[in-house]
Order: C-alpha cells, then structure tokens, then sequence
C-alpha cells in the first residue's frame, strides 16, 4: 500500500457516524475509499454539496455535478445541493464537525500553512482558510516530509499560515501525532516504525508517551 | 404576455449595456454553472477593461478564461484559480491585477451587495497575511476585518430553468454563485438551458424570484463547454 | 365612493406593468381593488411572497399562505415564495420598484412618519422603515387630515420619522401632491375640489401650478 | 439507518437543553410558519427568564404569546407585535423588555449569526431615532450602523416536511425566519408536519441541509393553530 493510501487509511478511522466533513482536495478525498462500508457520513464540498459520494466514470458523470476539485461525483441518499453562501456558513457557523486537509507546514502548537508559497505558487485562497479556521475539528493528512526529504512538521511555519492553532491532529506515513502548545503529542506509529525515525524526520518537539504508543 | 414581462431576448442586445471598464460578475464554480453562452458572446463584443468577478478562472480556452486570455480584463477578483496556469501566469507577470479572497467570503460580500448591506465583519483570516490589507476594528471586545460589500455593473447568470418573468432553478452544483450575483448587480442577464412560460415553475422552488432579472437568453446547449469534461472524469 | 377607495383608485393608476410592488397594510391594499385587469404587476409582501393575489375567502385560504397583514391571500401565475432574509435583500438591494405606504405625517420635503406615537402606539418598526428608504419610488396613501381635523402634511414632522426625504408623491382623497425641497407641488386635484380647500387643510407649504391641475 | 443519523424524537426529549433564562429564537411570520407544537410543549415545561425572538408576538392565546402570558419570559427581541395588545401592554407596563429592530434587519442579524460573521454594516435607520441605542462607524466616506449578529440557545423551526436527518422543505409563506433561525442556534429543534425517510427530499430543493439541525418531531397537526384563523378571512 502506498504511503498516501496508509494515510488515507488511517485518517477515515477518525470519522464517526454522523458526522458532516469536508475532505480536502487530493490526499485527504481518497479517506472514501477507506470508509467502512456501514459508516454514515455527510461530506461537505464547497461548492455547494452535502452528501456527496465517490468519483464516478464517464457514463455516470453528470455535467453540473462536480466537487470542489473539479471532478464528477455522485451523490448519496440525502444528498442537498445549496449555493456558496449557505455552503460556507455551513462552514463559518459551525456545523462542519472535521476538516481533513493536506499541508505545506504545519507547526507543532497547530498553526497550519498550505495556501500559498510566495513568488512561487499562489493559486488563490479557496475555501481552506475557512475551513480550517471553523470546523470543528481539523485533522491534517500528509507525507511526513516534503519529497526532497525536508520536514514539514516545524517547531513554527516559515511559510504564510492559513490559520493558527487550529490543527487537532497529523496523520503522515509514520505517525499520529496531535499539536500542543509544548510540542506535538505522539500518539500512534505506523507498523514498523520506531519513534527515532519520527524523531528525526521532524523539526517539531516531540512529546513521547510513557508507554509503547499503539501502531496503525 | 405584455412585453414588460417577458424578458427573453438575444444574448448581443442582452450584453449591449456592457461597457468598457465595466465590473462583470460571471456565475459558476469551475464549469457547472459557467454563462458559458453569455461569455462568447461578450467575447464577440471584445470589451476592454474589464473588471472581473468569478470564484474561479475557469481553464484555460474555456469560460471566464477566454476573456482574459484575449485581453478584455484589466482586474480580476477571484478566490481560487488553481486549475489555470495562464492566468496565473498573467497575474504573475504582471498583465493583470488580481484580487484574492477567501472562498466564502467572496460570496459572503456579494451577498452582503445585494442585500443592501455596506459591509460585514468577520474574523477570517485575521491571523494571516490577509489582516495587512484589510481594514479592522475592534466590535464588542473583538478585533473584526471590516469587509466592504462587494456590486457590479452588471452579473452572467446561468440557471438551468428559468420562466419568461426571470424566475430561476438551478441544477445541482451548477447554483454555486450565481443565485448570490444575481442580487448584486445593477443589470442581471440570465442565460437558461430551459426557457418556460410563467407559471410552470413551483412558487415553493424558485431558487430566485425574477425581480432579481433583467434579461433571459437561451443558453445554447450545442456548445461543448455544456458537457463532461472528460478530463476531470474518474480514470477506471 | 368612499374616500379611501378614492385615494386608492388614483393610486392605482400610478402603477405600471412589469412593477414590482409593495402595498402597506390598510388602505394601500385597496389598490388591488382598482387595478385593470390587462395590468401585471408582481406584488410583493414582506412575509415571503412575490406575485400575491387578493385576499381570498374561507374555502380557497390556505393556512400558510398569508400576507404581512395576517390576511389569507392568493398568488397569482409567476409567484415565488422566499425567506424573510432575501424578501428584504429585494426591497434594500433596490429591486422594489413601488412602495405604496399610509402615513401618520408626511413634510414637504418627503419625510414620513408612521410607525411611533411616542408613549401612546408603538407596535413595532416591522418593514416600514426599510420600504420607506429603499423602494426606488414611495407613493404615501392617506387621508388628507386626521379624524379629528388636523392636517397630516406638514412643514416638517412631530413624529420620529421612518425615513426621511423619502416619500415621492402623496395621494389623498383631495389631492396629488409631490414633495419638494421648497413644499408640495401640487399635481391633481380630486373632482370637485378646489385648491383653497387643500391650502386650508394643508399645514405643508404648497405650490400651486401655473395653469388648473388635471382631476381625479 | 443509524441512530447517529436518525435525529426524531419526541418534543420533550427534545426541549429538555433547554434551561431558565436561555435565548431561544422561534420561527413563524404571524401564524405560518410557527412550531405551535413545539411551543405548546415548551409551556408545559414553563421555563422562567427566557428571552424570546421572533418576529411577531403571534396573537393573544397563540403560540409564542402564551410563554409571555403565563410569565415565561423576561425579554423580547422583535421587530411588529402590532396583532397583540396583550403583549403590547406587557412592554409598556414595564413586565417585559422589548427590544425591536426593522424586520430585515432582524432577519439579516440571525442570518449573519448563522454564517458565522460577527455583524453587518447598514444604513437602515441612520437618520431615526433608532440611532441613538446604535453604534455608528465611518466606513468608505459613509456613516453606517453596525448591527451585531443575533445568535441563540436554541431554536424552534417548523417545516412543511422534513427527512429523519434533518433536511428541510418549508411551504408558501410559512418559511419566513424559519430557515434562517435554524443556522443561529447551539441547538436546532424542528417540528415537521411531515416527516420521510432519507433520500426521498430533492436535493435540488431541500431548503435547508440537515446539518444544521438537532432534532426532528412530529408537528400534532391536530393543533387548531394549524388550521385557517377565521378572524383572518376576507369577508363576503
């Protein structure tokens, strides 16, 4: 299984039966292919979804039927469609209990940076300053380290944050691991993986639990 | 049917009113909900100046894009155009001004336009960079960012159905900003795949009464953009 | 004829096709009465309907249909129903074309009050205010004076005022007449009215026209 | 279908959060559009210090009138309570503090609540005397009022029809405050007429997402106050 696949995993046990939840784009949309068959979920898409389902092939697709990412879906039983304003206060007013979210940076007190790197990539603000500012919960799905090997997870963000102290938790290839004002909390490590290795792919401080932290 | 109630018209006499250095709301987030008929026809009339207003840039050739990439538009105001690298590379070199915000708050202060409102206050983006250039002030022992309500000149609404009076219904996520744009702008023209006569639409769901409305054209659905982009579709 | 179903007769005439408007409680629903029938207007109140009808009787009433007086009404082909937040966005986002108000007092500059009687009739602002100053045209419908005598129009209100320079024209069952910076422009006099009777009644400054006025 | 997603039950389990002196905001323009079996439960439990907000005071003997009449409350938030003597007489016998506001006013103040914004910048009133109990800004060369958001404890919503997790349809007129109120609420408690199973709403017209609300009970359409109020019929 590839490291994002293990991630994704991971993260859709976090989900709890009915719940409303928004799913990042890219990383965090692929949770849905790791969701129990029996749990029930409303996903929240900005563009003005709630219950919405998996991508669906050509034959399925319906033109004005797309997420915020821009690809075609289907829609669960329940599913209502409303416009940008109702999407958001959805949002903004709290009724969107978890945000699952991909990162730049996050630091180790729950500051979050993926919107945008100056001079270099500056694509727009979207919906996930809001989103991680207001939902309720916001749970980061990401690789451990950048693919040049360098650590995302940093004693505090050298990037533009989207929002401060508003991540709960971190789930990356190696570890589960939730943000404190003293440094990040490890709570899980994946199968075959040993502390020092978090410990040295990370910029965080690092709080170690007493005991053998459960794996994933 | 007297003709002060019967809005249909053609999209060119539509558009006439459109200026150059007018503001133009276009509707649509990515695709579904694009005016994308409106848009080639304001196209054909070249305008210059423009000041644009759409959640997105749409991709490039398709929609909003064509305008930008043609040389209409001086300003953009958009929240996320992730998915279009020549406008991106607009704004970066300079060809055009661009206006960032937040996904909800752009139609939060479109919104706030048509209800009448001069502006909102929020706590989004407070602790970013977004604070630096925007106005705050402290309300009830909290700081707020003062978000001055945001109209146009004129708004390109796309519905899926829409009566000869301009009542609308939109089609699944295809509604998105346009019943929003649709309140915000001193003239409104909707394009609808389904022109019906007054009274066929259920009073119960109307997305948006047609006192919003001044024009309907008929959206040509031969138009490709109107279809499944096959690249966004799910590989097997 | 009575001399509110006068009043309203004229101000039926002030209506043109393709309007949306809104009728104040009390006299100004009269108007609906005098309207001809090749007329389309799209009549608005504020509870949430746009296209309403007159009021019906017991067996066509519908017990969620009601306009803002409490009445039971019909609507006509075309109508929508919306919430309180958009019926409002219609009037203050300048999308009400006519707004058709009773009246305590009115100045000759327009202010009108009619929604306080400090210490002795308040009930509430409701959406006088919002029509009085944002409905692109204000017509006042009244009673030239009050039951007991004493005149509504004034040189300028005693009563809080709803909105200020805002009325358009007021039409009573004496008179059409347009407020002005300088007093009311007397436009129409009723039949049978001479124009020493509206100065007699009439606290506002008037201004008479050059030639005999048309009547009503 | 899970528990979890299943959100009926009875009014009292229901009402229960709801404490002395609570705000509660109830929906209903006049009679259409308020919970009257929710509210009939409501007095049972004869709360004490509530502050009520709706935007009338329905008639004597009529839904939210009988908690003000039986004492149950200690402040009103409205903005026409013209249908209601009693009530009116409460205010000015010093038994009930009333706070008014213009009627879009008050429905902008809950909506801005219910999109998470901390208020709204208008200029309704600006030249009243509701002026003086407001606070005015300077904003882009204009004097503006700034009204805060409106949020409550809880909410009481009545719907035409509801599904078991909570989407909405309301009906004609009955709408009104009712979607609106049922974003600004720490619980959300709708009564429905009708209620279905998940997946048989449209969700192209669902007028409110289940998100939003707590519970579901089923309105007692034998209540009287559902039916037609004689005393408001067009005479022959």
């Amino acid at each position: 299984m590839s490291p994002k696949h293990k991630i994704a995993r991971r993260a859709a046990r976090e989900l709890q039966n009915g719940q409303v939840v928004n799913l990042g784009i890219g990383l965090p949309t692929l949770l849905l292919n790791h969701t129990p068959e029996e749990l029930e979920i409303f996903v929240h898409s900005e563009n003005g979804v709630l219950g919405m389902g998996p991508r669906c092939p050509l034959n399925q697709a319906h033109p004005a039927l797309i997420d915020s990412g821009g690809d075609y879906i289907a829609v669960r039983s329940g599913a209502a469609f409303f416009d940008s304003a109702l999407s958001f206060a959805l949002v903004r007013g709290g009724r969107l209990d978890v945000a699952v979210l991909g990162a730049l940076e996050v630091a180790e007190n729950g500051d979050l940076a993926n919107w945008i790197i100056p001079g270099k990539f500056a694509p727009g603000i979207g919906g996930g300053m809001e989103l991680a500012q207001k939902a309720r919960r916001v749970i980061v799905t990401t690789t451990h380290t950048t693919r040049s090997g360098a650590p995302k997870l940093l004693r505090s963000c050298t990037l533009p944050v989207t929002a401060k102290a508003c991540v709960h938790r971190i789930i990356t290839e190696l570890a589960v691991l939730d943000p404190t004002p003293q440094g990040l909390l490890l709570r899980e490590l994946a199968q075959g993986i040993e502390a020092q290795e978090v410990l040295e792919k990370t910029e965080a401080r690092i709080i170690l639990p007493q005991a053998d932290p459960p794996r994933f | 049917m007297p003709p002060a109630i019967d809005k249909t018209t053609d999209p060119a006499t539509a558009l006439a009113r459109i200026a150059d250095n007018s503001s133009v709301m276009v509707g649509g987030f990515g695709s579904p909900g694009t005016p994308f008929t409106l848009l080639a026809a304001l196209l054909r009339r070249a305008p210059q100046g423009l000041t644009l207003i759409k959640n997105d840039a749409n991709e490039q050739g398709i929609g909003v894009s064509t305008l930008m990439e043609a040389g209409c538009a001086r300003r953009f105001v958009v929240s996320h155009m992730g998915l279009n690298s020549v406008v991106i590379e607009m704004m970066n070199q300079g060809e055009l001004e661009v206006e960032m915000h937040p996904q909800g708050l752009l139609a939060e202060k479109i919104r706030a336009a048509g209800a009448g409102l001069a502006g909102i206050l929020t706590d989004i983006g407070l602790e970013t960079i977004l604070r630096d250039q925007r106005q705050t002030m402290e309300f009830q022992g909290k700081t707020c960012i003062v978000e001055p309500s945001l109209r146009a000149d004129a708004a390109l609404v796309h519905a899926a159905r829409a009566d000869r009076w301009g009542n609308l219904v939109f089609e699944k996520t295809a509604r998105n900003f346009n019943p929003l744009m649709a309140t915000a702008a001193d003239l409104v023209i909707v394009e609808a795949l389904e022109i019906v006569d007054i009274g066929e639409l259920d009073p119960d769901h109307i997305h948006l009464p047609g006192a919003f409305v001044d024009h309907v054209v008929p959206a040509d659905a031969s138009l490709p953009d109107y279809g499944v982009l096959k690249h966004h579709v799910a590989q097997a």
